[in-house]
């Protein structure tokens, strides 16, 4: 096991956490990621493959599924596999192994920043941040959206639980922008 | 009539009854040496030169609508010559020179303003190349000055300098820009034009060329047809429009450049401003409205009206580079149809049309070029070959590859 | 302005980076003996209409399609969007 | 004070009292108030000067559509300029004050324009201030600034927060008066998504202002009360103090939020204003209409108002300019203001009608076919004069005069998409046109139904049609539903100095002015005069002009032309549209894997693009930059120094096609390349010119990673994307960005392998056999953590870069540091970096400058002939291939101490120094430490047949002019043997 040390996109030794009025904005670490697109005309091979990985079938357009491992549509034919860091560290191997050469894997793990939006009014949040119409979202709907012109994925849990993945480099922009919406909005 | 201070206190004396209109409202004659299509800023400026330089007084200037309605009216008033390009920085020197005697060349207050224009520096990259920029203005007999960022902070002390994201490090200053009434401009040449005996014939409309094997004769018009020594299309906006008629394919797209004006404030800009990093130029007019701009919306476009996300971008530009603004009120936003070129310059030249001419291309550039452009081009039109400091601006050059292209962007006419 | 993606439902078009003219998706053939002339005319001369226009919009915020657009230059109203693979392979496009 | 003014009844809050200052005096005024019917309650009626005379006035509306009263509010860096009082809430301590006048408002110098004001004519200034021509900016121009202009900036930073959301709907409904209220319920019931949003504070539009019955209940009652249901339905949202200010394409509309306008001081973190985006199927415009003054002899002096505005006053602020009345109307509408007014006690002088059949009235005067030819007071009405019908003259007594000449439908959000509206004969106005914006409808006032009853159908019907809804329509109250009788009176004929547009000072007189010098076409009108330019848009002024215009022209109204409107409804503040993207947020931040641990070192930083880069690294006792990157350049040189390049694009590139589509994007050859090896590879624009250059590491057969420059990740992966999906659509080939998942450092100099041995797991062999020059791999670390070594340098030494997962970054720096203490490990910058670069001759961005060709890098012979990549063919062309094209060479100066200065130009040693005899330029230029002396990178004329030539280097914008000598562009190990080491 290597002896260095992990910091978060935040720059600590432990997450941080922020909480204005009944909403919880919370980072989040603990995630490994690896895309997977499938390979030419390997499309329906990639697809039973992740979908034995993930125990669903693979999630559709807007749409994410599984667990623990689980998957969000990210393109045409691409996915983003989510799983628990400690346990899945190699996540991209794992995937490599598990689709073989029907896709093509990426380790995504560090490339992102996940902060996790809990409350009863966070919809007065995400109505601030980014142009998706969240009231329409339901649970395990995932979209793509701009917030403080980052490129982000957010992840509809349930109607007070979503979370929000923005650019690692970032993420201190990124949780600035939510903390200021908070104030704003609460 | 000739204006004057005695002009107006004699009217006072006699009621304003002596007024005339500014230029005569003729009917279409049946063929003229020289026709100009549009009664731009450009068509206006080559008629007034072609009379007065060249000599040619059997001239008319056509325009669709009413005159000085496209984009002379719609612009940010700014004249500069700051250009970097052997091709470009000539041409725009000579323009700034005939705006410094315009009025009186045109005995019109076109109100030309050199208060001057500031290009603000953010990044060493951007001092090395405002450095080669401002040597190459000065070695082509233009002005330049370098300015760090105090000599900057001296001067606009109400610009960001302590909580910006990207901070000013100095400044390219070209003292001789400014503004200028832009309407004037439009009425100005009119007038001059008219006064040497130019047809200025408004709400006629050309609905085609009548070409004979390769020759053009004239144009086919909504008051009829006008037959014509020579066509030159001055029309930039709808340039592939009308010189589709003519069977042409232009290196140009249409686009639209939104700008903006504030409701009207004492003085609290020296004069042009441009931000290094981040789409927003800056100027207060006379009557006190801060007039500004950014970027294209960057999707072709005939619709003289722009999109939310670029107003956005251009405020949060403003905001970033000087937060006093922030309480003053946006008044009025409007969009303007742009030639954009594939090389980000213009285009005066002869076309593979005998007899018919093109300036075109002109992408945001075109107001400060106005007096250059009307004097090239009538220098074209009249001597069939370009003018000295246009001799660039070749319809061929992308064929050739010799692209004059200010900005490094290549074939993207929405990045110029 | 809001571009119907073919996949992901309306999208704000400021999600989308414009490039232009979709004839981009018709590059000459390098071995043709008008390749100098035919690449010429493909980098410079594109269709600018005062109408029906049909255009790559490239959805950098969303799932990185590229896309021809079909939109009208004078109103703006688009009236079809078709992922550019789909229009490519189907003008014959390959490897 | 008292408020001498205010009268019974009305929608304030009489319990509660608020204090407020205008121009230094206190004066109350009670909760709903706005401060204009404030000071009219407190019996002030002059609040302003114009824009050009600086006559005096007072408010001539009720509403956003107001030109004359408009104040300085607030103070310190919060001042605000040009602020209507007629729609600014008054809270306690309000602080306005007037504005363009000096040194009072009672007493203003300019006022003496007044008096020249026939010399001040339309047009003036473009016929004289011409001679000298210099004295335009010295001595006209500033004259002419300091009279213009209206309010005044603080000049310091506006310390509101601002936001931006996004709100989307089936059903918008544009102004909650009777049609949008009966509209918002008729959706609500139906369970559509609905916004109502009205730019005024209490909603019900003219509701709140009438004196008549909705059913059984005032006007006002209904409106509270359909309010007050429609507050309790979850699908209906209300957002009153939002303007609508613009209808953008395909359905989105733009809106203001005024949240913090109405209180003294915003609690910390909540935003003044919200700019919102809507998005909605469908829009329905309720904006009303508004009433049009009529044109008479000095029409603009405080006192002289709306008569609609003075019924608004009376029933909804229970106050009146003045105690005594009169009205000048050409319709029914003005009599209910006389008839509103004097019920509340006013006095009514009498009521001036133009028309001979005017209705008669039992409690006031009416004088029929009668004009007002003429007013008085200096600083308020004090007498109007009359032409009766017979021609004889009669003056009133009054200190305010309502004026009515009918109404104009609220036309302004339908033209937003430059539709032009219609001329309608029977309202002798112009209605929305047919060419609206798509999925905007219009219902009540502002579609021409001008009747309160026809507003409420209107409305419901119209919110019916728009969703399509099949259910019944609620029912719409009995409400008064008189007819319309609209005969054009637009000014009193033989009138000169009559205002049309109050604020820029724009009368009849210049309007026939205009027209007589030829500026005929509306366009023209308000160029030359400035008609409808002030910051009311001429909403209550365009219309008089265009009909007087078409008198004169002998035509009518349509013929002569219609005026548009264009986006914002009213003027909205700068910061709102700039949002939060200001000061340090005007742009996202990135930070390196080792920024933390840099900010320790004390790090000097640079912003490149987003990224904040490291510059240099001070120690204690250096004073100059120089100094510091000097040492970092020499320590690195001679032993190893280390370099977050994180910044630097990554792509990973896969798929059984990948080599084949690198041979597409780059002009040199990659099929050939072995795996484990990697090549530098150069990008063209399919126009012939650079676009970018980086590195391509074969990890596998199928697996590249390609490296971008910092400037250019973004464009050169979308680029990629458009090749491979639009140009090689079966192309087995993915592509997805991997630059922040990896931390990746440079590890230069000639210890750089000894140091990473101490750091790479033992059973990796980097030894020079193992891992050559331009080798690659994965690897493990530090005890087993995946990594990714490249052995490529930019620096010219022996060198790697070594990559790990992002959050490894900060711990793997301080790993390098300290086991590099033994070899002097020196961490260095983006100034060291570069400096290094060009002593090697590496072209960077300065280079790539977006008009360099692979020739004019002098890799010209890189771009291959045997294959098809973008670019490849148009760089043949012969513009970009002259025998005298700009190559890339190296300068030194001929005296060691003389300074290269990157952005001078090359000119032969002896020979003229001017733009024709320009041999080229200098792109980059660094102090070498390697060399000592100053050395730059440049591009010459046939640059490659001339080293060892002297020439002059020149820089007249920085005043130097310098021998240099040409010579290679590879200052340092030309041979390339410290790379291979």
């Amino acid at each position: 096991m290597h002896d260095l040390a992990a910091i978060t996109a935040l720059g600590g030794s432990e997450p941080r956490v922020d909480t204005v009025a009944d909403v919880t904005c919370t980072e989040v670490p603990d995630v490994a990621l690896a895309s997977v697109t499938a390979r030419s005309s390997q499309e329906t091979k990639a697809q039973k493959a992740l979908t034995k990985l993930i125990g669903v079938t693979t999630p559709d357009i807007g749409r994410f599924a599984g667990d623990p491992v689980s998957a969000f549509w990210t393109g045409p034919d691409q996915w983003m596999v989510e799983a628990p860091f400690e346990t899945h560290e190699d996540l991209a191997q794992q995937v490599k192994d598990a689709v073989g050469g029907t896709a093509s894997v990426t380790e995504q793990t560090d490339a992102w920043t996940r902060f996790d939006l809990n409350g009863a009014r966070v919809l007065a949040v995400l109505e601030l941040l980014c142009p998706l119409n969240a009231r329409k979202m339901a649970e395990g709907d995932a979209a793509r959206a701009a917030i403080h012109h980052l490129g982000c994925f957010v992840l509809c849990h349930s109607p007070d639980a979503f979370s929000v993945y923005g650019p690692r480099s970032s993420a201190g922009s990124l949780h600035h922008t939510i903390t200021t919406a908070m104030k704003a909005a609460l | 009539m000739r204006y004057s201070g005695f002009q107006v206190i004699k009217q006072v004396l006699t009621g304003h009854r002596g007024w005339i209109p500014a230029w005569r409202d003729p009917e279409p004659k049946a063929h003229y040496d020289i026709v100009i299509i549009g009664g731009g800023g450009h068509g206006l400026a080559t008629a007034h030169y072609l009379a007065k330089v060249y000599g040619h007084r059997k001239v008319a200037v056509i325009e669709k609508g009413w005159i000085g309605g496209g984009n002379v009216g719609r612009n940010t008033t700014i004249i500069r010559s700051n250009y970097l390009l052997d091709g470009n920085e000539p041409f725009y020197e000579f323009s700034l020179k005939l705006w410094e005697g315009l009025e009186q060349d045109l005995n019109y207050n076109a109100m030309v303003s050199q208060r001057g224009i500031l290009n603000l520096i953010h990044s060493d990259a951007q001092r090395d190349a405002y450095t080669r920029r401002g040597n190459a203005m000065i070695l082509n007999g233009a002005d330049a000055e370098l300015l760090d960022a105090e000599q900057v902070r001296k001067e606009c002390p109400f610009l960001n300098f302590d909580d910006a994201r990207f901070p000013i490090k100095g400044g390219l200053a070209q003292r001789r820009g400014g503004t200028v009434r832009h309407d004037a401009v439009a009425w100005g040449y009119a007038r001059s034009a008219d006064g040497y005996g130019v047809d200025i014939i408004q709400n006629c409309e050309v609905s085609g060329f009548r070409i004979e094997d390769g020759k053009c004769l004239g144009v086919e018009t909504s008051k009829g047809f006008i037959g014509a020594g020579k066509v030159g299309c001055a029309v930039a906006g709808n340039s592939g429009r009308v010189m589709g008629m003519a069977g042409m394919k232009l290196p140009i797209e249409s686009h639209v450049l939104q700008a903006f004006v504030s409701e009207g404030l004492k003085p609290v800009l020296p004069g042009v401003i441009t931000f290094g990093a981040g789409h927003f130029y800056v100027s207060q007019s006379d009557k006190g409205g801060l007039v500004f701009g950014g970027d294209l919306d960057g999707y072709n476009t005939y619709a003289q009206r722009g999109n939310l996300p670029v107003v956005e971008d251009v405020c949060e530009g403003g905001m970033a580079l000087m937060p006093m603004i922030g309480r003053a009120r946006l008044l009025r936003m409007w969009g303007g149809v742009m030639d954009m070129s594939m090389d980000g310059s213009p285009i005066i030249d002869r076309t593979p049309v005998d007899g018919l001419y093109f300036n075109g291309g002109w992408c945001y550039g075109g107001f400060k070029a106005t007096p250059a452009s009307g004097y090239c081009f009538a220098h074209l039109l009249a001597q069939d070959e370009p003018h000295p400091t246009a001799t660039a601006y070749r319809l061929d050059r992308f064929r050739t590859g010799r692209m004059i292209d200010e900005k490094g962007v290549g074939n993207q006419p929405n990045l110029h | 302005m809001i571009i119907p993606h073919p996949l992901l439902g309306p999208r704000d078009s400021s999600e989308f980076v414009y490039l232009g003219d979709a004839s981009l998706i018709d590059r000459p053939d390098w071995q043709a003996e008008n390749a100098a002339e035919a690449f010429y005319d493909y980098a410079y001369l594109r269709g600018n209409p005062a109408g029906e226009h049909h255009e790559l919009w490239y959805h950098e915020g969303g799932d990185r399609s590229w896309l021809v657009v079909t939109r009208n230059t004078v109103t703006h109203e688009i009236s079809k969007v078709e992922l550019a693979r789909d229009v490519a392979r189907a003008q014959g496009r390959s490897k | 004070m008292t408020q001498a003014n205010r009268l019974s009844g009305g929608l304030v809050d009489r319990n509660s009292t608020l204090s407020f200052r205008f121009d230094n005096r206190n004066y109350t005024a009670h909760p709903g108030d706005t401060l204009a019917s404030a000071l009219l309650a407190n019996d002030v009626r002059l609040i302003g000067r114009s824009f050009k005379y600086h006559r005096p006035r007072g408010v001539l509306t009720a509403g956003s559509e107001e030109p004359n009263g408009i104040v300085e509010l607030r103070t310190g860096n919060r001042q605000e300029p040009n602020t209507r009082a007629t729609t600014a809430e008054v809270y306690e301590g309000l602080d306005a004050r007037s504005q363009n006048r000096w040194p009072s408002l009672k007493f203003d110098a300019l006022a003496i324009n007044d008096r020249f004001s026939n010399f001040l004519t339309a047009g003036f200034y473009y016929k004289t201030f011409m001679w000298p021509a210099a004295f335009w900016e010295k001595l006209y121009e500033p004259i002419i600034r300091k009279a213009a202009g209206l309010g005044s900036l603080s000049m310091e930073d506006d310390p509101d927060e601002y936001d931006k959301g996004f709100r989307h709907c089936d059903l918008l409904i544009i102004g909650a008066g009777p049609a949008g209220l009966m509209a918002a319920l008729t959706a609500g019931r139906a369970g559509s998504e609905v916004i109502l949003a009205d730019e005024d504070f209490a909603l019900g539009g003219r509701l709140n202002s009438e004196s008549f019955s909705l059913g059984d209940d005032s006007a006002s009652d209904w409106a509270a009360a359909t309010v007050a249901e429609l507050s309790a339905l979850p699908n209906v949202r209300l957002m009153p103090r939002t303007t609508v200010i613009g209808a953008f394409d395909h359905g989105i509309y733009g809106a203001v939020e005024r949240t913090g306008d109405h209180v003294a001081a915003l609690p910390a973190g909540k935003p003044r204003q919200i700019l919102w985006r809507i998005y909605t199927k469908r829009a329905l415009l309720c904006a009303g209409a508004t009433e049009r003054p009529i044109a008479f002899e000095n029409n603009d002096r405080p006192g002289i108002m709306l008569a609609s505005a003075m019924r608004t006053y009376a029933n909804r602020f229970a106050t009146t300019a003045a105690q005594r009345v009169a009205i000048f109307t050409n319709n029914d509408d003005g009599h209910r203001t006389a008839i509103d007014l004097r019920a509340k006690g006013v006095k009514i002088a009498a009521v001036i009608d133009v028309r001979d059949d005017a209705p008669i009235n039992y409690d006031f005067e009416v004088l029929k076919g009668a004009q007002v030819v003429d007013t008085k007071g200096r600083l308020g009405l004090t007498f109007v004069e009359v032409a009766l019908a017979d021609g004889s003259r009669r003056v009133l007594e009054c200190g305010a005069l309502g004026v009515s000449g009918g109404w104009n439908p609220n036309v302004h959000l339908t033209c937003h998409h430059r539709g032009r509206p219609v001329w309608n004969d029977d309202l002798a106005a112009f209605v929305p046109g047919g060419d609206l914006p798509p999925g905007m409808t219009v219902a009540g006032a502002a579609n021409g139904t001008l009747s309160t009853h026809g507003a409420l159908l209107s409305g419901a019907e119209g919110a019916a049609k728009a969703l399509g809804l099949k259910c019944a329509l609620p029912d719409v109250p009995e409400a008064e539903d008189a007819a319309i009788n609209q005969t054009p009176f637009w000014y009193v004929k033989g009138c000169a100095r009559a205002w049309l547009d109050q604020q820029n000072d724009v009368t009849v007189k210049d309007v026939k002015l205009s027209h007589q010098e030829g500026f005929r076409s509306v366009e023209h009108l308000k160029r030359y005069t400035t008609l409808g330019m002030a910051t009311d848009q001429g909403k209550t002024s365009n219309m008089g002009g265009l009909a007087i215009m078409a008198e004169m022209a002998g035509k009518s109204i349509p013929e002569t032309g219609t005026t548009i409107f264009r986006p914002p409804y009213t003027p909205v503040p700068i910061a709102t549209f700039g949002g939060r993207m200001k000061g340090q947020d005007f742009h996202p931040t990135r930070l390196t894997p080792s920024h933390y641990w840099a900010k320790e070192r004390g790090a000097v930083f640079i912003e490149v693009g987003n990224w904040l880069r490291a510059q240099w690294f001070p120690l204690p006792g250096e004073t100059h930059w120089r100094e510091s990157v000097d040492r970092e350049v020499r320590q690195t040189r001679a032993s190893v120094g280390v370099c977050d390049c994180t910044t630097l694009g990554k792509i990973d590139v896969q798929g059984t096609d990948a080599a084949a589509f690198l041979n597409k994007v780059y002009c040199n050859g990659f099929a050939k390349l072995a795996v484990g090896k990697t090549r530098y590879g150069l990008m063209l624009r399919e126009d012939g010119i650079a676009m970018d250059d980086g590195t391509a590491a074969r990890l596998a057969e199928d697996h590249f990673v390609v490296t971008t420059t910092t400037a250019n990740a973004v464009n050169v992966y979308r680029h990629m994307e458009f090749v491979r999906q639009c140009l090689f659509p079966d192309m087995d080939v993915q592509l997805i960005s991997t630059t922040e998942a990896w931390a990746q450092y440079a590890v230069a100099g000639p210890n750089s392998r000894k140091l990473l041995q101490k750091i790479v797991d033992p059973e990796f062999d980097i030894s020079n056999d193992a891992f050559p020059f331009m080798g690659c791999g994965n690897i493990t670390v530090c005890g087993g953590l995946r990594a990714r070594l490249f052995r490529i340098s930019f620096s010219g030494e022996l060198a790697f870069e070594i990559a790990v997962p992002s959050r490894y970054g900060d711990a793997l720096m301080r790993r390098l540091m300290r086991d590099g203490e033994e070899f002097d490990v020196v961490p260095y910058g983006t100034e060291a970096l570069g400096v290094m670069r060009i002593e090697k001759g590496h072209a960077a961005g300065n280079e790539l400058n977006g008009t360099t060709t692979a020739l004019n890098l002098g890799m010209g012979r890189m771009v291959s002939k045997k294959k098809d990549s973008i670019g490849s063919t148009l760089s043949e062309r012969e513009g970009l291939n002259e025998p005298d094209a700009l190559m890339m060479v190296g300068i030194k100066p001929v005296n060691a101490d003389d300074k290269v200065t990157a952005g001078a130009h090359l000119m032969d040693a002896s020979g003229p120094v001017d733009a024709q005899h320009d041999q080229g330029y200098v792109t980059s230029a660094a102090f070498s430490p390697s060399l000592d002396c100053h050395i730059g990178l440049a591009f010459l004329k046939n640059g490659g047949a001339r080293q060892g030539e002297r020439m002059r280097l020149v820089s007249p914008l920085t005043e130097e002019n310098v021998e240099v000598e040409i010579v290679s562009a590879h200052f340092v190990d030309p041979e390339g043997e410290r790379l291979r080491a």
